[in-house]
């Protein structure tokens, strides 16, 4: 019940908050809402009993890449111009539409074999790291290849973004 | 049960108490009701806290500046962050017209927010009670929220659209986006020892606090942390010789008040983290878990105020190449090495204790010589600057504080002051008027009659102390001595017919003549106070 | 009621639309960065919303999960930084004005 | 007995020199040029030394010949081309002559192009020249002598333009890759002929497939015809003789390499080589005998009154050229007369051709390098601005008087030898080209000497500040001179003419012949009509002009030969003619296909770029909108 309650609030304000980061016309606060909805679905991944996520999602969503995007936003002064839509909205809103229906549709028509009954969420910190590396069946490979990439992407923004 | 045992297990009883009240409900509106009573009470001690804090903080700064602080409003001035508070809240409150008023109103409380939110995992107590959730992500838990507060400051500089504020605030972003890394990477080598997230579980592997064997963890933590509530030296968001006042540079009174609250909301955090990661948490002999643990707290943040008042403040570029240069290549080798060793001796024997403290300090020797923040800076020369500068303020604290309390104690000013009253000494004056003709403002007024015999007798006699411009030369001119400049220096009065001053206050006994023009006066003259005492004396 | 994977997903669904249509319908690339973050986070929670309900022994989707935040923080700083030269260059981030490909 | 790789390595070994110069030291040490030449020089005097080898190998070895057993190079289907060296007497003595020859005009290089600015680019052609010549006489098989042929013409090509920024030799190179063109033009047909009938480009093969009469008739007329057309190509004989003279345009030391050795050798060598096809063809073999007289004489003629040295020495390179082939024509009339033997005739041929060949490269690579060393010291090669220069250079008077006496083939230096023997068998097989030799012997005796005289004897006739800088030429350009000399003098006692299957003629023997009497008498009578013109001045050069105004109209114009090729061939028929229609159906046919092709090619994207917005967004809608008509047909039916 108590979960019910947090589902339905945490989702009608992040799908609110996605709505006004795409409506909106000042972009910075389009940022702010894209922090609401970070933070609304990180409560999303407690329902879901996933607390690292939440955790992370919150350190990598709003520590990290909002705040790098109003970064953005304060060194290309485009604010002022704010971010108004382009010719394509009225298209752009119709594959929006179609493909929410399509998906729903999908998720609707498609049999999950949910397992039942769902057993008590419990910590996952521990299974997460466990799951990573372990050494049959475990990702350490795709680990090292995404730290790598993590580097790479370090490296290349700052070549990109350094003053010349 | 004896008093002792109830204050020993104050916290425990009170969980008690309350998860008994709420027995009868279902789950969710307990959790309901425990969280509105868990913000309630954390909203107070936060705030209380706080203002003891400020307190604090300001008397102790002042002893490190051979101060006392404030001492006045209360018992040793305890009452002086209330009185600011109200001052803050009697302010006028304005918004900038040009304002993003949605941005701007919101900014403080996202800002004050994670602040709060923070103390909901630290374990003030070990066992039930002691700690509002044992979240079992607990110190990530607390990296998270606590970068949320970038936001609000962001908010701020953005909302209040004045170019200081932006300024300061992507100076504050960028600082504690920069410092954020080391500082998480440090938490990493406490995670590995103790192998939980969960602050109780930290505390409870400390039998050895961990400063001991994470000593590089401890500094790279503390600094960073330091930074990341913009603490001195990292204060460069409130550089006011720079930029105005940073971020809030245009909030006024009451929202101005809740940035404050943040910020040593943040600090308190901030210690109470330290305390648990690094210092062992509540846990301590004899006293009341609780009370070693605000013992800590009240430690750490003392140091802070140490640091505060001992180093200057960074510039804004040598603050990144700090961050990126020096702290973080550390933190990561503090990783690795802590990995090692988790490896190696998985318990972690007393002698790493000693490798680790020689470790960190070999590495900031290496970092400091061959990676210097730029040409020469070598961080005052491997540090040992900095210690000689703690070493001073530490000094300053056993140092008699030269504050003088005015107007209950006054300094007694030299033997060679000038003076700037008038002294009568009625008994010798002769009424010769002589002092009269002297004043070249003519405001010396005169009036005699003859007396019983030969000679004349003083009926009036009035200086306009206003209009005085204590040239002196009625002194010099009375041929009976009997004009003096006084020794004190209270010159302001509650009246303007004050300003007159007549004959009874000219020859007031508390009015002490100064020695100016009767040199030979100067011998009797008690001796000048002075501020800072001779050498050897204390 | 309650609720079931079913919800998460419709969830996830409205929130990738939502960033679909954001992606196609804005100006300022920065604001288009953002859309994708929103898909990538619908999309994240669809795998939680899995691993939850499907399998929920062991963690795939919360690894997978995981896996997509650092891509997306890869995504996101190269991103910005291509944008901030992008502005360096021409003065704009306005997507209809960067169209040097164009016939 | 001789390793192939020997083989192989003679003519490798220089372009390997010319890889190694272009592609290292040019990009590399361009600081320290001189290293390219002594690369050049230390190339071309091993493979000297693995010439030698060859020789001594062949002369031991039975039959004179050391065969080697082709390789397949390429196979197409059923048809394999096979690459393969051949090496036997004539093979060897070319070698001999090529890399000597070469290796002296090498050194003499050093001294003559020192300072040039393209010095790498010099030798790196310069070795190239020599290897692809060595490439071209070792070759077994047509198609690879056709490949190091053309090497040659390039080379020809890049030497001769060496100076390309002075228009004239631009011209001139230009001249004698188009000219030397047409002649390969018929060696290209003539080998493919061969090849269509006899499926082979095997020379040996070939030439017994001659010899058993499976190849014969118009065939055989017809390719060996062509071959020869080749060989007049690249030996300048008339009428094709017209780029040898402007070819003086390049380098002196080039002209020396090419008129002694290496490309106008290469056409006498062909019709030695396959000399077995021609002499079972009456036509070809007359059409051999007759050009090379005419070319002779008519080269000759020119000869006498040309002013600029080296063109006097060109027109007697083609006179003498003229000469070999006489020679080998001479033999091959004799052999279709059925005066001698085939097989004695074959290799008599070749003997008296290549022999002239052999003694001829020495003594007109000597005077060459005289005509340079001499311009080193006047700067120019205007005879009538030379005069007296025995004082001021003896050792080049020397060497070139030494040089025209043996180019008058007097007795007994090396010029006389080859050339009794080519006028002996002239006289045995047809009298009539016979005179002309005589008159030729006669000719060349006179513009030679006239040359001499005019260039040492006298008093200098140039400006007096280029009076004061006359000097012997360095000694790097002597030493080539002065063996160039020793072998132009002793060349003709070596029994070449044995090892290559004639017959020999004893030193004093020669003497017993009334022929060479004659042909001496001739020379003698030349040189003093020469000393008489040009030296004493008993009767003046411009009233025997004046006199023969007519002839000597002719002459310096050269028959009108450029004029008519370049106006009549050239312009009316070619340009006019043939390749305006060319043009026409190039424009409009060619050009309209093309162009229609492309004109709907852009029709077509003119109306479909539309879609290319350049608007990333658009695309994305695209892809979304693809993603949802892939979604609907999985879900409408089904998987």
């Amino acid at each position: 019940m108590g979960v019910a309650i947090a589902f339905w609030v945490l989702a009608a304000v992040s799908v609110a908050s996605a709505l006004a980061v795409v409506i909106t016309r000042d972009i910075f606060r389009a940022a702010l809402f894209l922090v609401l909805c970070f933070l609304t679905i990180a409560g999303i991944y407690i329902t879901l009993g996933a607390d690292f996520l939440a955790a992370v999602q919150v350190l990598i969503y709003i520590g990290a890449i909002s705040v790098l995007i109003i970064f953005a936003i304060m060194l290309t002064r485009e604010a002022q111009r704010g971010s108004p839509s382009n010719r394509l909205r009225l298209p752009a809103l119709a594959i929006g539409v179609l493909l929410l229906a399509t998906l729903v549709f999908a998720v609707l028509v498609t049999p999950w074999n949910v397992v039942v009954p769902l057993p008590e969420a419990e910590p996952t910190t521990a299974g997460i790291a466990a799951r990573l590396f372990d050494l049959e069946g475990g990702f350490v490979l795709p680990f090292e290849i995404v730290s790598v990439l993590l580097l790479a992407a370090a490296i290349g923004a700052i070549v990109l973004a350094r003053d010349r | 049960m004896g008093v002792w045992d109830f204050i020993y297990n104050l916290f425990p009883r009170l969980y008690e108490l309350t998860s008994a009240a709420l027995g009868g409900l279902p789950t969710w509106a307990s959790y309901l009701i425990l969280g509105l009573i868990g913000i309630v009470l954390i909203l107070f001690f936060v705030i209380l806290v706080v203002m003891l804090f400020v307190w604090f903080e300001r008397r102790l700064v002042g002893r490190f500046q051979i101060r006392l602080g404030p001492n006045r409003a209360g018992p040793a001035g305890l009452f002086q962050p209330i009185a600011d508070v109200i001052k803050l809240l009697l302010k006028e409150s304005f918004t900038p017209s040009k304002a993003d008023r949605w941005v701007y109103f919101l900014a403080p409380v996202v800002a004050v927010v994670p602040a709060f939110l923070i103390f909901a995992v630290v374990p003030i107590q070990g066992g039930a009670g002691g700690i509002l959730v044992d979240l079992n992500i607990g110190i990530l838990y607390i990296v998270a929220i606590s970068t949320i507060s970038v936001v609000g400051v962001f908010m701020a500089g953005w909302g209040s659209s004045n170019k200081y504020s932006l300024v300061g605030a992507m100076r504050t972003v960028a600082q504690m986006v920069s410092y954020e890394v080391p500082l998480v990477l440090s938490i990493i080598g406490v995670v590995l020892i103790a192998g939980s997230l969960s602050m109780v579980t930290i505390v409870k592997e400390q039998a050895v606090p961990f400063i001991l064997l994470q000593p590089l963890g401890f500094l790279i933590f503390f600094l960073g942390s330091l930074a990341e509530i913009n603490r001195s030296p990292f204060d460069l968001l409130e550089a006011e010789s720079e930029i105005v006042a940073g971020f809030h540079t245009e909030y006024p009174g009451i929202w101005f008040a809740i940035f404050f609250l943040a910020e040593y909301g943040h600090a308190l955090a901030v210690s109470a983290i330290v305390t648990t990661l690094f210092l062992g948490g509540w846990m301590g002999p004899g006293l009341p878990p609780y009370l070693w643990f605000f013992i800590k707290v009240l430690l750490v943040f003392s140091v802070m105020l140490w640091l505060r008042s001992t180093l200057p403040r960074f510039r804004v570029d040598q603050l990144m190449g700090f961050a990126w240069k020096y702290l973080f290549p550390l933190a990561l080798v503090n990783i690795f090495i802590t990995g090692f060793e988790a490896i190696l001796w998985p318990d972690f024997p007393w002698p790493i204790i000693l490798v680790n403290i020689l470790v960190m300090g070999v590495l900031i020797v290496l970092w400091s010589r061959f990676f210097p923040l730029e040409e020469g800076f070598r961080l005052e020369r491997y540090g040992i600057g900095i210690a000689k500068g703690m070493a001073l303020t530490f000094k300053h604290l056993f140092r008699r504080p030269i504050t003088v309390q005015y107007p209950e104690q006054r300094l007694t000013p030299s033997r060679r002051f000038r003076g700037n009253e008038l002294v009568l000494d009625l008994g010798r004056c002769t009424g010769c008027g002589a002092c009269v003709r002297a004043c070249p403002l003519n405001i010396i007024h005169l009036e005699t009659r003859r007396g019983p015999e030969k000679g004349l007798i003083v009926e009036r006699f009035d200086v306009e102390a206003g209009r005085c411009m204590y040239c002196g030369l009625c002194v010099e001119s009375c041929p009976v001595g009997c004009l003096f400049m006084g020794r004190s220096y209270e010159r302001a009065t509650y009246r303007l017919e004050e300003l007159t001053v007549g004959m009874d206050r000219l020859t007031a006994p508390d009015r002490k003549p100064s020695a100016y023009a009767h040199p030979e006066m100067e011998k009797e003259m008690p001796e000048q106070t002075l501020l800072a005492p001779p050498k050897g004396v204390h | 009621m309650a609720i079931g994977l079913e919800h998460y997903l419709i969830l996830s669904a409205i929130l990738f639309s939502i960033g679909v249509y954001g992606v196609l319908a804005k100006r300022n690339a920065v604001a288009i960065l953002m859309s994708i973050e929103i898909m990538l986070n619908a999309v994240n929670i669809a795998m939680v919303a899995f691993s939850r309900y499907i399998v929920p022994a062991l963690l795939t989707g919360q690894v997978f999960a995981i896996f997509i935040m650092t891509v997306a923080a890869a995504e996101a700083a190269v991103g910005l930084a291509i944008i901030i030269a992008i502005y360096r260059s021409r003065q704009t981030v306005d997507v209809e004005k960067i169209n040097l490909m164009k016939w | 007995m001789l390793p192939e790789a020997v083989g192989w390595a003679i003519f490798l070994l220089p372009i390997l020199s010319f890889v190694v110069i272009s592609f290292v030291i040019r990009p590399f040490f361009n600081s320290r040029p001189e290293l390219s030449g002594y690369i050049t020089i230390s190339a071309i005097a091993i493979s000297l030394i693995l010439s030698l080898w060859a020789l001594v190998s062949v002369i031991n070895a039975p039959g004179h010949e050391v065969i080697f057993e082709p390789h397949n190079w390429v196979t197409i289907g059923n048809t394999i081309i096979k690459l393969g060296l051949i090496v036997d007497s004539l093979t060897a003595v070319m070698l001999v002559v090529i890399t000597v020859v070469s290796l002296m005009v090498q050194v003499y290089s050093q001294g003559y192009m020192r300072g040039d600015g393209g010095y790498c680019r010099y030798f790196a052609f310069m070795s190239l020249f020599t290897g692809s010549m060595l490439g071209l006489v070792l070759a077994s098989n047509l198609l690879m002598l056709y490949v190091f042929w053309e090497l040659v013409g390039l080379c020809s090509y890049l030497l001769i333009g060496f100076w390309f920024h002075r228009p004239a030799a631009a011209k001139a190179a230009v001249k004698a890759f188009v000219v030397t063109r047409v002649g390969d033009f018929g060696f290209l047909i003539a080998i493919l002929i061969l090849y269509l009938k006899t499926g082979t480009f095997d020379i040996g093969e070939l030439s017994e497939l001659a010899r058993l009469g499976v190849l014969g008739g118009t065939a055989l007329t017809l390719a060996a015809i062509g071959l020869f057309s080749g060989a007049v190509g690249k030996s300048a004989q008339f009428p094709l003789h017209t780029w040898l003279p402007d070819a003086m345009e390049g380098p002196t030391p080039v002209s020396a390499l090419i008129h002694a050795a290496t490309m106008v050798a290469a056409g006498v060598y062909l019709v030695a080589r396959t000399f077995s096809l021609f002499i079972h063809s009456e036509t070809a073999i007359m059409t051999v005998a007759v050009i090379g007289g005419f070319t002779a004489i008519f080269a000759a003629s020119m000869g006498l009154v040309m002013n600029d040295i080296k063109r006097v020495l060109a027109y007697s390179t083609i006179s003498q050229l003229g000469y070999m082939m006489l020679g080998l024509g001479a033999v091959g009339v004799a052999v279709v007369s059925h005066a001698i033997e085939p097989e004695e005739g074959l290799a008599l041929g070749v003997a008296v051709g290549i022999f002239h060949l052999f003694t001829h490269a020495f003594f007109k690579a000597l005077l060459f390098l005289g005509a340079g060393s001499v311009s080193h010291a006047t700067g120019t090669f205007d005879m009538r601005e030379m005069g007296g220069l025995r004082r001021h250079m003896p050792w080049t008077y020397a060497t070139f008087v030494i040089g025209s006496l043996s180019l008058a083939g007097v007795w007994p230096l090396a010029g006389f030898w080859s050339k009794e023997s080519i006028l002996h068998h002239a006289w045995e097989s047809t009298p009539f080209l016979f005179y002309l030799a005589m008159i030729t012997v006669f000719m060349t005796a006179l513009y030679m000497f006239r040359a001499v005289f005019m260039t040492f004897s006298g008093s200098y006739r140039g400006t007096d500040e280029s009076h004061h800088h006359l000097h012997e030429s360095p000694w790097v350009m002597l030493a080539p001179m002065v063996i160039l000399a020793i072998l132009a003098v002793v060349a003709g006692w070596f029994p070449v003419g044995e090892l290559l299957g004639g017959e020999g003629v004893s030193f004093f023997g020669a003497l017993a012949q009334p022929l060479a009497w004659v042909s001496l008498c001739m020379a003698g009578l030349g040189i003093l009509l020469a000393y008489a013109m040009y030296s004493a001045k008993w009767l003046s050069a411009q009233s025997v002009g004046r006199a023969l105004s007519a002839f000597y109209t002719v002459l310096s114009r050269k028959y009108w030969f450029d004029e008519l090729y370049e106006g009549v061939f050239v312009f009316r028929i070619l340009v006019n003619g043939f390749f305006a229609i060319l043009q026409w159906f190039d424009t409009y046919i060619v050009d309209g296909v093309v162009n229609g092709i492309a004109w709907i090619t852009i029709v077509c994207g003119g109306s479909i770029r539309r879609l290319q917005t350049g608007q990333l967004q658009a695309y994305g809608l695209a892809i979304f909108l693809g993603v949802l008509i892939i979604v609907a047909c999985f879900f409408i039916f089904g998987v």
